[in-house]
């Protein structure tokens, strides 16, 4: 089930007398990840493989291509996502909503606190799945707005 | 009582379960409203929390209002009557489960919930955090250069399975390019070097701006740490939209690329936030979790487990910090569920294998040197540094949030945070041991240099022999290690200084690594030192009999790993999980001792500086309100000296049980800002019968001029169980028995007020009535303890702000 | 209220602390006689305790009386005002130690004597239990025979250095002789095997007479596992002369005993017993923990962590096992210490070495073998074997100590010890593996079969190869393999019967070792089953894919350490603890998945057929007022259907505040049984004022009478502040406002139990009034709460015996 | 300071071949406890000792005679002290105390608890050693007493 990228034998032999160290990797299963197999251009002679691969340790490695192409993927989409969805915020939401009167309320809604509920509750009443939709989101831009008040501007809370 | 925040008593409850989704029209969207659907669990549950018990289970009189029993946000819940609630529920589910099979599945079903649940965030947490993982590892390469295989891998990925790594530079491999080559076409020269840095720089920056951005669009409350918060809404304090879905998004997002940005900050702390985020999400599929806010900390409490867990692969060591650190209620059955759910997220992490080497984390080690009884001389040393560290931190780290938050330095913390990271970006390249990651600096410096090793830090001079086997002596420092030393120094200086303005800044930011990271270096440059003393002074006093030339006596590796945990202890003031975290790391029960001797004496010597952690420094900066159980209450007041009204007050504002009209009730409650009202038998015999919330008293009373019939201003308002003979021709009384809590909790005014604190923290009360031989004095709130404990500490009792 | 034990309520209190030494005249001995000594510690405690604040520490007119706030005998302390007790005592050192050097000093040394008592129960303990663990190798092999060398090498220690042994008989050397051996001069023959048997059996009733006689003699209280009677006491209740020194003594030396005459059972309960009165005894040289019970309890919970730290090796798990089992009040500062508590026994217990391999434990293995996901469902079978087992030994056990407590049996302790004692000689001989103890069986049975084990356990056919290394692949059993697994299972059927007739036998016996013995051959014996079936089936359907003919697919030893961790949890209902001990044991946490599983399925099973574990039903069993802090109150009584006194009973005996005499007082006293009287304004206004407990009242009396002139029987007593105006011929009025308890806790009438219960539980309350309006109705007691959760679940509510 | 007795290193070489596994026993210091150390005859032919040694297992231990010793003497001299405390509390001390009325009470004390405080208590405030000894002593019986009275007769408790 493992694709060829995914396993390694990796053997890290140290430097040994006047040979320098050196790395090995290969593409073998886990039971013939042994020195012996994987050292190949064996560079000491016959009596010393023993010693020089007492050295060596050799380690059967595995990992997902996949679960790393994958996530990595998902990763750019939600920031692209997000970060367009902000863009959308900042400079298109404003245009098309000029009109609406309850956007202005919602940008000085700070001496209007108690009249806020009676006006915002409305829309979120809609009937039709758009009308709901809008009204969430107006429901959850507002609460963004005031997380950012308390945060960023009034400094309230996680400084 | 509730001075600041009840201003928006009448507010919409905004919820943070907006389950907004556009193909489920027939998701619930009324649960988000402003009045909460008629559900029949509350309708029994507020009878019997009541006391009228199963048997009258539904007052015709008394028709459930929708919003009662609810809290409003920046407000403390009653764990008492939330506790009572979930368990008239719970017999109620039992009861019915007698009469049908669909009942008694249901209550099977109920019964199982807890573990499904935890079982879920298990596997989300640990998801997320695999993801998390893989994404910074791969975004934080991204500075340095791109992997021509595929541009999804990062560095190590990238020549995972090249043969051309040479034994001596063993992460370079043709299909990794860094930008400078991939430019210029060579690695070598000034040029490429220049263009790196440059670029890396942008990136940075880059990154450290989307982040902050990100936070300020969509969830700035996804900035911090978040643990301090964790503790307080865990204590009881309700932030809505902390836990919420756009916070764990955002988080998510933003942490990797804060981490990525090469900030001095690390993953951990934030990871329990989302794994909390996680939790509250999943809660909402199981009414039982969903309608009970002490049931749904229970659930947190676990999750804060199951994000320690991923965070550093020491499921054992979550469960010991979410009971020592982060909880407040943590009883048996949780402590069991964490455990599972803390268990599910390591494997559901192992089984991501974000690194590829079957480690949950980058940082774990597998030593077994021995160690010697001297050595606990330089460990006790650690610790003494750790703890001063600790403390320093802590001061300077809160004294700079204070500018924060005061000064005009806070009103720009897009700049803020793009100054640091280019400060840090500017100071971190040239030296490799900061321009790497935290947690690969930390692992670097946990290892231990065997022959198999190459880096600088093993850079020792080869002294002619042919070890067989690991079991390597100590040698003689070479030029590598001396160059390693220098820098490891000035990344010990920095990393001491720019963390202090780093953490608290508007990005996702957790502090365990940066503290781990300046305790390894001091650690690794302490054990360097003994070794080398060792080496050139095998036969003195104190290395004799234990430092034989061929042996192998000091494991620079394990100072290290006792410095950061010796900083850990200082900063965050864990003791027992700290040395279970550091253990499950290691694997080996031999370092307990060390562990252990050098987390001790940083927690004393930093709790001679000011007894709070970071976190408790935190929650105090910003006033939460947190009653911490750890420290005991030590003067001698009492209750009568802490309740309100004081002497010059005006008397407490109380509602009498059959006497006052509806119209004197309203006049009372427009008048005052207080959150609750007692209810005693008359003005003249002020004796105790119950206690209304203020939030309760509105609902009802509106809700009864909208819908009873004759429900006028002068209709009297009726507490007692049977209302007063009255005039025939009078409007109808109003009874609104079924909202008050009969069974208030009182004191006596000669209560000694360590009592009155151990009651409030044991039980999690929100008030408490002071009565004198029955008759009612006075009440206690959470928010007056706090102001008196801040008045006997000395300081300013208006810091507390929230209820 | 209390209506057993009060009868005592004169009696002299027996402190168990009587530190007699004739050397030391000048010893403390007056604080063990009936009238404590005036200490000025108690003096401004009480003062303080009552309010009056430390300005006026002492009121001349309130000299206190030596006696007050101390508890009798059976009775259940007040956690509420020993922590109070503590606090006032703490700030008063604090206030102190401003004033001059040496009261700096105390107070420095006051503040680090809880680590250095710490320290002492550590040392002490660890040492204990190696004492214990070398003398019972020794008195166990000296029933099979004796060394030559020196009778005091155990079997193992004798062969220690041979080097004449061989790979078969790896445990025969010449230096140890049987008693066969030794008498006839050879070891083959039906004689030797005959007169090894008798003396067996002789040795084996030996030993148990010595444990039972001397258990009778000197101290009853060491007999049985202790655990009970410890979870109790850590509840608040007082049994004086429990944890004393002549019990340690005799626990000590009857456990060894008991062990080593091969009775089925164990010293891992006793030594939680053991390490208890170790760190009592030690209390008393510290005032801060002598003065003070509920200091004291803080000290007992890390001292049961302790216990099983050296019974299993297993620090961390020992703490769990604290919290999770035994602990009421277990507060984060006791969690820290217990760690230390508890590593500092590991590590005496280490450096004593008891076993010559540098093991705490007999039964330690480690084990890297892998398992697979399949092997889940055998593993879970494990579980539930071991939670019906659990359940099933529960329930036969508390039928047989029934019998022995009610009938006829009950009468002749050391005859049934001795008829126990020789059945399990007489059956236990002829088998190996029941002959040798437990935990040489439950290591024998966790043993991996590697090339080097030549035991018959380890019987399989060499199926040439020539194997490097220890990678060994399934092998087909062989003959001795079979013999082994029909001696396994008888050893089995036997364990499970003899178990639940010695447990709760007149000897110190600890039930870990039989469960995990029985659980370990159940588990070794599906293993082994497994491991065949897998070597028949390598192409079968389950094992397809991991079972290939080279690969080692099953482990045998890990199935028996899973059904031991699954019996041991059915009968324990232990389950972070359990799973965090076996981790220890076994230093690998892969196997953490398969002993959850096991662990959890375990408890769930015999959860379905009783809810409580065995340490629970025997609390249950003996009506010790302990009130379960796991289980949840679920009924939805309320307070008032509760409290006393009943529709149907007098009045509240009360007393009033400024209208009594002494001689009424007196009345009233003599004439009822409760433990405590509320104080009223009036009888008239029924108002509470406060609460006296009958023992203070009676010792004030007694005191006034005695000192104070001109008390007589028509003095006035007087609770209030100010005494009301009086002819001033009459005598002068007694006043008692001092010992009356300013802050007693009031409940109302409505207050749902489940709440009341949880204020119980939580504060560690011995009584609490129930009020309406702010008038007194009655009074709840522990007791009462405790009967009327009898009543609930259909058990006689007389059976909770004690206070 | 370590005696002769107390280390060993022992090696467990298992069956190869047709040579039947062996225990080695010897007393090496740590450093040389190794299988080319330790087995000394060694059973193969050299170019078969590597193989061999690969599968023994040498492992150093160390013990501690003197702490056994001392234990089990300590042990005995413990029972053996019970013993005899036991035996002239049962027969010896019967006999001295007979003309004391104390010991009188002290057997039927079962309807004299109220009475009982009044007269133990006073042997118990005695002046010189040996009868402040007495006093402890009496007052440890009489405690003894009621456990067993509590544990082996009533079964109240620990049953």
């Amino acid at each position: 089930a493992k694709s060829f990228d995914d396993v390694r034998c990796k053997c890290i032999c140290p430097p040994y007398r006047n040979i320098s160290g050196h790395i090995y990797n290969r593409n073998f299963t886990q039971k013939d990840c042994n020195c012996l197999h994987v050292v190949d251009p064996m560079p000491v002679p016959g009596n010393d493989v023993e010693a020089y691969c007492l050295l060596c340790e050799c380690k059967y490695e595995e990992r997902s291509t996949n679960t790393i192409r994958v996530t990595i993927i998902i990763f750019l989409s939600v920031v692209g996502a997000l970060l367009l969805y902000m863009l959308f915020l900042l400079l298109v939401d404003p245009l098309i909503r000029k009109p609406d009167p309850l956007a202005q309320t919602l940008h000085n809604e700070e001496d209007s606190e108690d009249i806020q509920p009676q006006m915002s509750g409305d829309p979120a009443r809609g009937n039709t799945v758009l009308e709901r939709v809008e009204g969430a989101q107006q429901r959850w831009k507002k609460q963004v707005q005031e997380q950012r008040k308390t945060v960023f501007d009034r400094h309230k809370m996680l400084s | 009582m509730s001075d600041f925040w009840t201003k928006s008593g009448r507010a919409v409850v905004f919820d943070d379960d907006d389950m907004v989704d556009i193909a489920g029209a027939t998701l619930d969207f009324s649960s988000t409203d402003d009045v909460p659907p008629l559900s029949s669990d509350m309708a029994w549950s507020r009878a019997g929390a009541n006391g009228t018990g199963p048997g009258s289970l539904m007052d015709p009189l008394e028709d459930p209002v929708p919003g009662l029993g609810t809290y409003e946000d920046f407000n403390t819940i009653d764990w008492v009557r939330e506790k009572s609630k979930d368990r008239d529920r719970h017999r109620e589910v039992r009861v019915r489960s007698r009469r049908s099979t669909a009942a008694l599945l249901h209550s099977i079903s109920d019964a199982f919930s807890g573990w499904l649940l935890m079982l879920l965030v298990g596997l989300m947490a640990g998801a997320l955090a695999g993801g998390i993982d893989i994404a910074a590892h791969w975004l934080t390469d991204m500075k340095e250069g791109i992997c021509l295989d595929g541009f999804w891998f990062s560095h190590e990925h990238c020549c995972w399975k090249s043969s051309e790594t040479t034994f001596k530079d063993r992460d370079r491999c043709p299909q990794w390019q860094t930008w400078g080559e991939l430019i210029t076409g060579t690695s070598e020269g000034a040029f490429s070097y220049i263009l790196n840095y440059l670029i890396y720089i942008v990136w940075a920056l880059f990154f450290a701006f989307l982040a902050v951005t990100l936070v300020r669009a969509f969830a700035p409350y996804a900035c911090g740490s978040g643990i301090p918060e964790i503790k307080t809404i865990l204590s009881g304090f309700i932030i809505r939209g902390y836990l919420g879905k756009w916070t764990l998004i955002t988080k998510t997002v933003t942490l990797v690329l804060a981490v990525s940005s090469g900030l001095s900050l690390g993953k951990e702390g934030p990871l329990v936030h989302v794994a909390c985020c996680c939790a509250n999400i999943l809660c909402h599929l199981f009414t039982k979790y969903r309608k009970n806010e002490a049931k749904r900390r229970e659930v947190l409490s676990a999750a804060a487990a199951v994000g320690v867990s991923v965070a550093f692969g020491a499921p054992i060591g979550g469960v010991l910090f979410s009971l020592e650190e982060v909880s407040y209620y943590f009883p048996l059955k949780t402590l069991w569920r964490s455990f599972f759910a803390a268990l599910v997220a390591a494997f559901t992490l192992r089984s991501i294998n974000p690194f590829g080497n079957s480690r949950l984390v980058l940082f774990y080690v597998e030593f077994h040197a021995p160690w010697h009884l001297v050595e606990l001389v330089p460990f006790i040393f650690l610790g003494i540094f750790g703890g001063l560290w600790g403390a320093l931190f802590i001061k300077a780290n809160i004294a700079w949030c204070r500018i924060r938050k005061t000064t005009r330095l806070g009103r720009y913390p897009i700049v803020e945070v793009l100054a640091v990271t280019a400060v840090t970006a500017l100071v971190a390249y040239p030296n490799s041991y900061t321009r790497m990651s935290g947690a690969e600096l930390i692992s670097e410096l946990f290892n231990d240099c065997s022959l198999l090793d190459s880096s600088q830090l093993c850079g020792y001079l080869q002294v002619g022999q042919t070890g067989i086997g690991n079991s390597l002596a100590d040698r003689p420092a070479g030029p590598g290690l001396f160059t390693a030393l220098w820098q490891l120094a000035l990344a010990l200086l920095f990393k001491m200084l720019i963390t202090v303005v780093t953490f608290g800044m508007k990005v996702p930011s957790g502090l365990f690594i940066p503290s781990m990271a300046v305790g390894a270096i001091a650690g690794r440059l302490l054990g360097v030192g003994m070794e080398q003393l060792a080496y050139y002074n095998h036969d003195g006093l104190i290395f004799k009999g234990w430092c034989t030339p061929e042996a192998d006596c000091i494991t620079p590796g394990l100072y290290a790993m006792v410095g950061a945990a010796a900083c850990l202890g200082g900063v965050t003031r864990m003791t027992v999980s700290l040395v279970v975290i550091m253990f499950e790391l290691t694997g080996g029960l031999e370092y307990i001792v060390p562990l252990m001797a050098a987390a001790m004496t940083s927690k004393w010597v930093a709790d001679a500086f000011g007894r709070e952690g970071i976190y408790e420094a935190h929650i105090r900066l910003n006033g939460y309100p947190f009653l911490e159980p750890k420290e005991e209450f030590e003067h001698s007041s009492l209750a009568v000296d802490v309740m309100r009204p004081r002497r010059s007050d005006p008397p407490l504002a109380v509602l009498t049980q059959d006497s006052m009209t509806v119209g004197g009730v309203e006049a009372l409650v427009e008048s005052t800002r207080y959150s609750g009202f007692p209810v005693v038998v008359s003005q003249e015999s002020p004796r105790l019968v119950g206690f209304v919330l203020r939030r309760d008293l509105l609902i009802s009373i509106d809700n009864a001029r909208k819908r009873q019939d004759g429900v006028v201003g002068a209709s009297l308002v009726v507490f007692s169980e049977h209302p007063p003979a009255q005039a025939p021709d009078g409007p109808p009384p109003l009874r609104l028995r079924g909202i008050m809590d009969l069974s208030p909790f009182t004191v006596t005014d000669h209560t000694p007020m360590d009592i009155t604190v151990d009651i409030f923290r044991k039980l999690g009360l929100r008030q408490c009535l002071v009565t004198h031989n029955g008759r009612l004095l006075g009440i206690i709130t959470k928010k007056d303890i706090l102001k008196h404990m801040a008045q006997i500490a000395n300081r300013d009792p208006d810091s507390i702000l929230f209820n």
